[in-house]
């Protein structure tokens, strides 16, 4: 198991040096002078040169990315052209309220998914189970900024049961979360109702059945456990983008996380910045797949990374 | 609205003021750091109220008065300015200003291990800063700049305690200090900065009334930058204070006893679809002048602002020095008959398809612009295009709608710019700025001459009068299509009272917390 | 001898939406107490739906008509939570796929206890020695690891062992054994039957074994059943069924084994394919592909009659002989 | 003695079973050092219990996987040696029947072009591909109307006769059949075997017939390879291993057939616990833990595969 | 044994689909949908693109059925004009998916080893990296503009695409009839085009059925950034953009193209569900 992990962080360095080449690259092609836009419209010539030859941004792009990386590898991810403070200073403070964020949504996204998700399995074929189904459907349908607003219309405007103050305390975090939550979680009912179905057919849920089992048992014991191995691998990936930052939800909400971080870094071409919150987005990515496959062996009994047969 | 000139007047002071209480304000812009040093942009609505400077204008008329400098002195070639400062005035951590805290500063500005980027580029008309006593400094100045004094009368070049440079190093962007009315208490990053008052503060802004420490116990200045989260922000009342309201959302607190509508002009150009010089089309005077006559500002208004702005004849706005009603008969009306005509005289025909033609070539034109400014750019492109005139909308994200409009890859663009002082027309005009912000690329010496004698006059009026005639010139020529100027809105709710426009943004000294 | 359980006009529809399908047709069974049962069959032909209806295991798109009784109680009469009581307890089941039939995320134990604790209302501790216990009676060595283990670092003979423990566990009286060696190789199949011998001695139950292996079924069982397409074709016991088969098709079977054609260069073999049950024919279903077949047999289907003391076949070669006494009856 | 059609010797195939990067893999030793001949017309049978390599050893003959070690000589030329070119002209003349009639067939496709790609892939010009096809389905015993249907509208005994029919299409010499009747119903399955040898008369094919089923080797096989984890322990003329069985687990396996007469009572060898891990089998003889007649010298030498009587047999009993 | 009826794959599809209620209501819309995109331009009340000066942000009204947005066009024209782009974005994006997430997908199952390896690399790259900044990346490259979304569209998604038809490919690949066609010496291109894509089918409609909703989604997602389409052409996302500030002050400009994103991603998903269920009885009905 050590050693599985061992592996899959290996590999997750070589992705994320993938990663950070191919932003460097990315970044030097979008159009956006970082200059121009940290010294504002006042600038002149010789100041734009000049600090552009203080940033090391007339250098070759080679030269550069070597510069940034050996400086990754201790540990700096650079400084913020825009605010002058380390990089990661800048992320770390973001990412508490960013796992909040996530965590909560997380849970709406869960529960709703495991409830409805089972009501409709159980109820397969019936009016419930279409009905929640098709809800299901209409919400992966909607923009998620059009559910956000609606959120803030009704429950904060019109309603006001939870007051935006653009803060990050708990009130603040009910409407986001149930946005996100609710999203998340339509992906979440359609893959338990499958799973659970998908699990309930199996031969082993037969010869409990054949014990004399009830039904409850059958689902919380035998079906839950087994349904929820697939499940994982999503749930995973919706916790990874969450870390990364929810750019449309955040942004309804003024919620100052990484997505949003990510934003304005973008649009004010604070270099350093980008590189370090898709780095560490991309390093999230790699640490939760990884956590999900420990997951899955925590799930499933089967899963055995001490040996690995290959092709197969 | 009302559609005057001058700021509306500020909140009606009757019931007497009370001390206590918290004052809650919400910017949209995302404070970056509080070294006003290092910022590029964004922090004012902290940092305004963290300082103070040395001159104070005052936002009706333009006046310059002493602030920390008790007064200052202009020398005879007008390139050395001499400050005296008051006494008595100390920084947050008690250390007290003297004239070598501003060549302390200067100096940090200079060194480029700083990294003071865009104080930099504020500060480039200085030449050097003199301590001539403890009380007294000397700003030497590469060559005489009336602008110049706008810088010193805003919070970029507000001093800073050095103590607390060396003591905070790298983080001193996140615990300022400086010797203004509102100390700093917290951050919180993305959600907002909470002040609370400086009970030592005695050397009170000019402008105000109240030239003590602020009577309110503390102010919290939010970041929101989402315009819908702001204003339920407001209508839930966990903020008092809405900075930078969208005009659209403005109707409904205009007409509520609840609110307070506080507006001002947006001052330096106005919106305006600037045309490219270079190209062959608009050199022509007849073609810029037939696009003067075909927009229709108004419906601008309409469409962009729901009506509240104000249609723009000249280039500086109503809020800014050199503005003039009498300038407004200069501008050119809504006439697409004339413009047609003129088209027509230029040379430029309809084809058969409906569009303009002249030698083969049809008028189609390359409009850059950003979202933004989406609406105005759409109903331009449907106005050049009744008659012929086919745009195609380039809408590019801000930042690289710069890099490219630096360029001058493009033919027509939407642009404002936001500048207290008249200088900004010099920047966007003078022909030595080809190549940085004459983006249009125009020439003219006439011109050029009158922009210069604006920099180098000092006294008010003679100021004002030479940019009046330059910007005569410029509508005489038809350089550019002004389009309208935006308001700045602020909405208070009625609870606090007596907020008051400076020159920059509303502030709080004499402000309260009522019921 | 009583009968524990027996089956009488067990009929089993099949529905998908519109279309619905009959895949076992009036058939009766009983199994007295002691006794072993073999139902052998091919593929299809309707065995394990046959069991599952015993145990009422078909999922809900099967519906059932005709009587099940269970130690003289109907329980197609009875409630869901009655069944639950039912299962496990007084009958229970084993199944064809030892790979899938046991739940991977739960120990061996786990699913052992829960039986017992359930019908036998032991504490986790007694289920736990029981449940040892009984690993132990089905041959394995170890029980207390294999306790604590998970399904899928047994081997299927293993697997297999475990469900018959957990379907002995609480003394059925009747256990229904559905191709329990089918997916196992003949050295571990030999294991397991002579276990399942060994047990139902050893206890007394009564045993109904599906197979479609004539060896398992004559190594095993004391009566046959042999369905073909839904329906009961003949029964008998096992050594006039092997010795004296009556149906053509069971000749068929019996001559096709490689086994029985020692020393014949070819097989006997039945020509065709088993039909599925939406192109069951009229008449007798085994017409088409019998070797001995009259025109009576393509137009009406013969009945399941007596031909002597120990058998009765459904064909229209012996109706003739039987039809007097039949009609006089 | 005529040459061989097919010798195997010493093949071997380990499939590597990963731990980590930085350690070294283990190996499952699937095939073991087989060695075996087949002679042209006969039908080798092999048997051995689920997960002694008999589908391995039968995918490492025609090289569908690359065998670890060992010689593959056909008609006396290492096929190891081949190129992809002479690999892929060789491939003509093996050719291999599934076990699986349901997974073998592409579902997608029509019996018309699942019997034309073999044909394609060796190039056979488009006229003749026709008359093959159309011979070929008559030959197992469908015919022309059923080449336009999909593999799901037949029987399995149908498809598996699809399936011969796609491995005799190119004639070939010699048929690998991997299993050809056990997902089959008995009386679905006699019909195959009958096929099976019709055609070996008929086209003078050489068979490897791979089954667990011993009756039905015993009726179709001229002589029986018996397999243990991996490796050959018995090779015998089919009557003598029937009749007399030399190999404890040979004779142990024949045992476990079950009679179809309830009275005819036999000794039975029951043999104690489960085949190996073929990944870490036991020292010595790799029967021995569950051997009957086990003996100390077996629990540290391998017995080598020795002729006992015109038979070979991998014991100490013996030596 | 007598010839059973057969009917056409194609249409046994199609009959599916009619077979049930949600899906087959779901078609009818959806091809409703598609025909207003079709015909759109000529049943169109109104010039889309006319400014009508006196009406900035009127409500629905006789003249204009569904309002006017805030520079006097009305809205119901413009819906009608942007079905047929906003489908093509839409469509076009996920053709790019499709097509190189299906080769990247089939060929690293195929070939499986070093090939995989590397293709998987990649696409855990793409995968980690933000999808704005990948749009941002191709819009700078590209320059912005309605294609260049599609583009950007297209491309994002095809590590998720690629993945997902990876493992589907996977389990072709260990099916018997690979190892049957390599058997008798079939080519590996061979093995991929006739063995494994036609098996994979199934999979791609449905997976494409259900990108085709996340594009639409995306489109509208992508008009953030200015990357839609460029004014002042007609597209739903973008419409929706630009109303949705306008929430409550004119709700019919952010509503109408709201809605129709959502009922066309609902159709074009339930459709999806549909065919998932008819490809795969066993989870389904
Ligand atoms: N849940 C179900 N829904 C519809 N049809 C079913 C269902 N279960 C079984 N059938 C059909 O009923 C028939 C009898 O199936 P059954 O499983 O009883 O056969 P069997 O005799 O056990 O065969 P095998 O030897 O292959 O196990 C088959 O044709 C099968 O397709
Ligand atoms: N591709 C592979 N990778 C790793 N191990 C394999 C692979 N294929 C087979 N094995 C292992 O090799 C051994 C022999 O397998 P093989 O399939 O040849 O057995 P078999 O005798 O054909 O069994 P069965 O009767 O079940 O078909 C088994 O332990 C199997 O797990
Ligand atoms: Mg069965
Ligand atoms: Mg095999």
């Amino acid at each position: 198991m050590k050693q599985y992990i061992l592996n899959r962080l290996f590999s997750g360095v070589i992705v994320l040096i993938g990663l950070s080449i191919f932003t460097f690259m990315l970044i030097h092609f979008i159009p956006g002078d970082p200059v121009r836009i940290i010294l504002g419209q006042r600038a002149t010539v010789e100041q734009i040169e000049t600090l552009r030859e203080q940033m090391g941004l007339n250098k070759p792009l080679v030269e550069q990315y070597v510069t940034y990386a050996t400086g990754v590898l201790k540990g700096d991810l650079g400084i913020s052209l825009k605010t002058g403070r380390p990089v990661s200073a800048e992320i770390a403070e973001r990412f508490p309220s960013t796992v909040k964020m996530a965590a909560a949504s997380l849970v709406v996204a869960v529960s709703l998914g495991v409830i409805l998700g089972i009501i409709a399995a159980k109820y397969k074929h019936t009016w419930v189970d279409i009905g929640i189904m098709s809800l299901a459907t209409l919400g992966m349908s909607l923009p998620s900024f059009w559910l956000g607003l609606l959120f803030i219309m009704v429950f904060s405007v019109t309603l006001g049961w939870f007051p935006i103050a653009g803060g990050t305390g708990f009130v603040d975090l009910v409407l986001p979360a149930l946005t996100l939550g609710v999203l998340m979680s339509t992906t979440l009912i359609r893959l338990i109702r499958a799973g659970m179905v998908d699990v309930l057919s199996n031969d082993y849920i037969r010869t409990a059945r054949s014990k004399g089992m009830n039904e409850r048992i059958i689902l919380f014991r035998h079906a839950f456990r087994n349904m929820m191995i697939p499940v994982v691998a999503v749930i995973g990936l919706q916790m990874a983008s969450l870390l990364g930052g929810a750019v449309i939800v955040e942004q309804v909400f003024s919620w100052p996380g990484i997505g949003t971080l990510s934003i304005q870094a973008i649009s004010s071409r604070d270099f350093p910045m980008i590189q370090g919150t898709v780095l560490f987005i991309g390093a999230i990515y790699v640490l939760v797949s990884i956590l999900v496959d420990i997951m899955y062996a925590a799930l499933d009994p089967r899963i055995d990374y001490t040996t690995k047969r290959e092709g197969a | 609205g009302t559609q005057s000139a001058t700021p509306s007047p500020n909140q009606q002071v009757t019931d007497k003021p009370k001390t206590g209480g918290t004052i809650t304000v919400a910017s949209p812009y995302e404070v970056d750091t509080l070294d006003v040093h290092k910022t590029t942009g964004g922090n004012e609505s902290v940092t305004w109220n963290l300082g103070a400077s040395l001159l104070s204008k005052d936002p009706v008329t333009k006046e310059y008065k002493p602030y920390l400098a008790s007064s200052y002195k202009i020398s005879e070639d007008k390139k050395t300015l001499i400050f005296f400062l008051r006494s008595g005035i100390t920084f947050h951590d008690g250390t007290p200003l003297t004239a070598q805290s501003f060549k302390d500063n200067f100096d940090r500005i200079m060194d480029p291990k700083t990294k003071a980027t865009a104080a930099l580029a504020n500060l480039s008309p200085v030449k050097n800063i003199k301590v001539l006593n403890d009380r007294s400094f000397m700003i030497e100045l590469h060559e005489p700049n009336a602008a110049f004094l706008d810088t010193l009368s805003t919070g970029d070049f507000q001093p800073l305690s050095m103590k607390a440079i060396e003591k905070y190093g790298e983080d001193y962007g996140r615990n300022p200090v400086g010797v203004g009315p509102w100390k700093f208490e917290s951050w919180k990053p993305g959600e907002g900065v909470t002040l609370v008052r400086n009970e030592d503060y005695q050397w009170g802004d000019p402008n105000f009334e109240n030239q003590g420490p602020p009577r309110v116990d503390k102010l919290v200045v939010k970041t929101i930058p989402d315009f819908q989260v702001m204003t339920s922000a407001l209508e839930s009342g966990s903020i008092d204070i809405a900075f930078d309201v969208p005009a659209k959302d403005i109707k409904k607190y205009r007409n509520n006893p609840k609110y307070q509508v506080l507006e001002r002009m947006r001052p330096g150009v106005p919106l305006s679809l600037w045309m490219n010089l270079t190209k062959p089309e608009f050199q022509d005077i007849q073609v810029r002048k037939a696009f003067n006559m075909l927009v229709n500002k108004q419906a601008m208004i309409q469409a962009a602002l729901m009506g509240e702005g104000e249609v723009a004849q000249t280039l500086l706005s109503p809020a800014t020095l050199g503005y003039d009603k009498s300038l407004e008969k200069y501008g050119y009306e809504n006439n697409a008959d004339e413009a047609k005509k003129l088209l027509d005289a230029a040379g430029w025909k309809v084809n058969s398809n409906g569009f303009r033609e002249k030698n083969g070539k049809t008028l189609t034109l390359t409009m850059l612009t950003m979202p933004k400014y989406e609406k105005t750019a759409q109903l331009t492109q449907a106005m050049l295009g009744e008659v012929g005139i086919k745009i195609n909308i380039q809408n590019l994200e801000s930042a690289a709608w710069e890099e490219e409009l630096l360029k001058g890859n493009f033919d027509v663009t939407l642009m404002a710019y936001t500048a207290e002082d008249p200088d900004v027309l010099y920047q966007m005009f003078h022909s030595s700025q080809i190549g940085a912000f004459n983006i249009i690329g125009l020439k003219d010496g006439i011109l050029d001459s009158l922009l210069t004698k604006g920099r180098i006059t000092f006294e008010l009026n003679a100021r004002k009068q030479a940019y009046v005639e330059a910007q005569k010139r410029l509508l005489k020529q038809a350089y550019i299509v002004p389009l309208y100027a935006e308001r700045y809105f602020t909405v208070v709710n009625s609870r606090v009272k007596g907020v008051k426009w400076t020159s920059l943004m509303p502030a709080f000294n004499d402000s309260w917390v009522g019921n | 001898m009583t009968d524990v359980l027996e089956v009488k006009g067990l009929t089993i529809k099949f529905s998908n939406g519109a279309h619905s399908f009959t895949v076992v047709e009036d058939l009766s069974l009983y199994v007295k107490k002691g006794e072993a049962l073999g139902i052998v069959g091919e593929s299809g032909c309707g065995k394990s739906v046959t069991s599952l209806a015993i145990m009422r295991l078909l999922g809900s798109n099967g519906k059932i008509n005709g009587e099940v009784n269970l130690n003289g109680t109907n329980i197609l009469k009875k409630e869901e939570k009655e069944m639950q009581n039912i299962r496990g307890k007084e009958m229970a089941m084993i199944f064809q796929e030892p790979m899938t039939s046991l739940n991977p995320v739960l120990t061996i134990g786990k699913q052992m206890s829960e039986g017992l604790e359930k019908h036998e209302g032991m504490s986790k501790a007694q289920a736990k020695q029981k449940g040892i216990e009984l690993l132990t009676q089905v041959g394995i060595s170890r029980a207390n690891e294999i306790f604590h283990d998970y399904p899928h670092r047994l081997s299927g003979g293993m697997r297999q062992r475990v469900m018959i423990a957990m379907a002995i566990a609480c003394n059925p009286t009747l256990l229904i054994a559905d191709e329990p060696t089918t997916a196992l190789d003949v050295t571990i199949q030999a294991q397991i039957l002579d276990l399942i011998k060994k047990v139902r001695t050893e206890m007394g139950m009564s045993l109904i074994m599906i197979t479609h292996d004539l060896g398992v079924i004559a190594e095993t069982c004391d009566r046959v059943i042999v369905m073909y397409a839904g329906q009961v074709i003949e029964s008998s016991d096992v050594r006039t069924l092997l010795r004296n088969p009556k149906h053509p098709y069971t000749i068929g079977l019996i001559k096709s084994t490689p086994h029985n054609s020692k020393g014949q260069k070819r097989l006997y073999s039945i020509a065709g394919s088993v039909p599925t049950p939406d192109e069951y024919p009229k008449g007798c279903r085994f017409a088409p592909r019998c070797d001995k077949v009259m025109p009576v047999c393509l137009e009406r289907s013969p009945q399941l009659l007596d031909v002597d003391q120990q058998s009765q076949c459904r064909c229209w070669l012996f109706q003739e002989k039987t039809e007097r006494s039949a009609v006089s009856v | 003695m005529t040459t061989p059609l097919l010798e195997v010797k010493g093949l071997k195939k380990l499939f590597p079973i990963k731990k980590g990067m930085f350690q070294q893999p283990s190996f499952v030793h699937a095939v073991n050092g087989v060695d075996i001949t087949i002679h042209k017309g006969e039908t080798l049978g092999v048997v051995g219990e689920s997960g002694c390599g008999k589908s391995t050893l039968g995918r490492c003959m025609m090289r569908l996987i690359e065998p670890t070690s060992g010689e593959i000589i056909f008609e006396g030329q290492d096929i190891r040696t081949f190129s992809k070119r002479d690999m892929h002209r060789t491939r003509r003349n093996i050719q291999m029947v599934f076990q699986n009639p349901f997974d073998t067939l592409n579902p997608k496709l029509t019996i018309q072009r699942i019997l034309s790609e073999p044909l394609i892939a060796h190039q056979i010009p488009s006229w003749e591909r026709q008359k093959l096809i159309e011979e070929t389905i008559e030959i197992v015993g469908l015919n022309k109307r059923h080449l336009s249907r999909y593999a799901h509208e037949f029987s399995g005994g149908q498809r598996q006769r699809i399936g011969i029919a796609r491995a005799l299409i190119l004639r070939p010499k010699l048929i690998i059949a991997d299993e050809p009747v056990s997902a089959l119903d008995v009386s679905i399955q006699s019909q195959i075997l009958n096929l099976l040898q019709d055609l070996q008369e008929q086209f003078a094919l050489t068979y490897i017939f791979i089954s667990h089923d011993l009756s039905v080797v015993e009726h179709i096989a001229d002589r029986v390879a018996v397999m243990y984890l991996g490796e050959v322990i018995e090779l015998a003329k089919k009557e003598d291993l029937f009749r007399n069985p030399m190999h404890p687990y040979a004779q142990a396996l024949l045992s476990a057939v079950p009679l179809s007469d309830p009275d005819e009572k036999k000794e039975r060898i029951i043999l104690k616990g489960d085949l190996p891990s073929p990944s870490n089998p036991p020292a010595g003889c790799k029967f021995n833990p569950r051997c009957h007649a086990c003996m100390d010298i077996c629990k540290t030498t391998v017995p080598e595969l020795k002729e006992v009587d015109g038979n070979l047999v991998a014991c100490h009993l013996y030596s | 044994m007598q010839p059973k009826e057969r009917t056409e794959p194609r249409f046994e599809l199609m009959h599916k689909i009619m077979q049930r209620k949600m899906a087959r209501l779901s078609f009818i819309v959806l091809l409703f949908i598609i025909i207003l995109g079709i015909i759109g331009p000529w049943i169109a009340p109104h010039d889309p693109t006319k400014t009508y000066y006196e009406a900035f942000m009127q409500g629905p009204s006789k003249e204009f059925l569904l309002g006017t947005d805030s520079i006097g066009r009305d809205i119901l024209s413009r819906m009608l004009y942007g079905t047929r782009v906003t489908l093509t974005v839409a469509v076009m994006a996920v053709a790019i998916t499709f097509v190189a997430g299906t080769l990247l997908g089939v060929t690293s199952a195929y070939f499986g080893g070093m090939v995989d390896n590397i293709l998987m690399r990649i696409m855990d790259i793409l995968l980690a990296l933000p999808g704005i900044v990948l749009a941002l990346a191709i819009v700078a490259v590209l320059g912005p503009s309605q294609e260049n979304a599609m583009i950007a569209i297209g491309i994002s998604s095809i590590p998720a695409f690629a993945i997902l038809i990876r493992s589907a490919a996977l389990s072709i690949k260990s099916s018997g009839y690979v190892e049957a066609s390599r058997s008798i010496g079939s080519s590996n291109w061979w093995i991929i085009l006739n063995q494994i894509i036609p098996n994979i089918t199934n999979v791609l409609i449905v997976y494409t059925t259900l990108f085709v909703g996340s594009a639409i989604l995306e489109t509208s997602a992508l008009g953030f950034i200015g990357l839609g389409a460029q004014p002042p052409t007609p597209e739903w996302g973008t419409m929706l953009n630009e109303g949705k500030d306008y929430l409550s002050e004119a709700w019919w400009l952010a509503t109408f193209p709201g809605v129709a994103i959502t009922i066309v991603v609902f159709t074009v998903n339930m459709l999806g569900d549909a065919l998932q269920d008819i490809f795969n009885p066993r989870g389904g009905r």
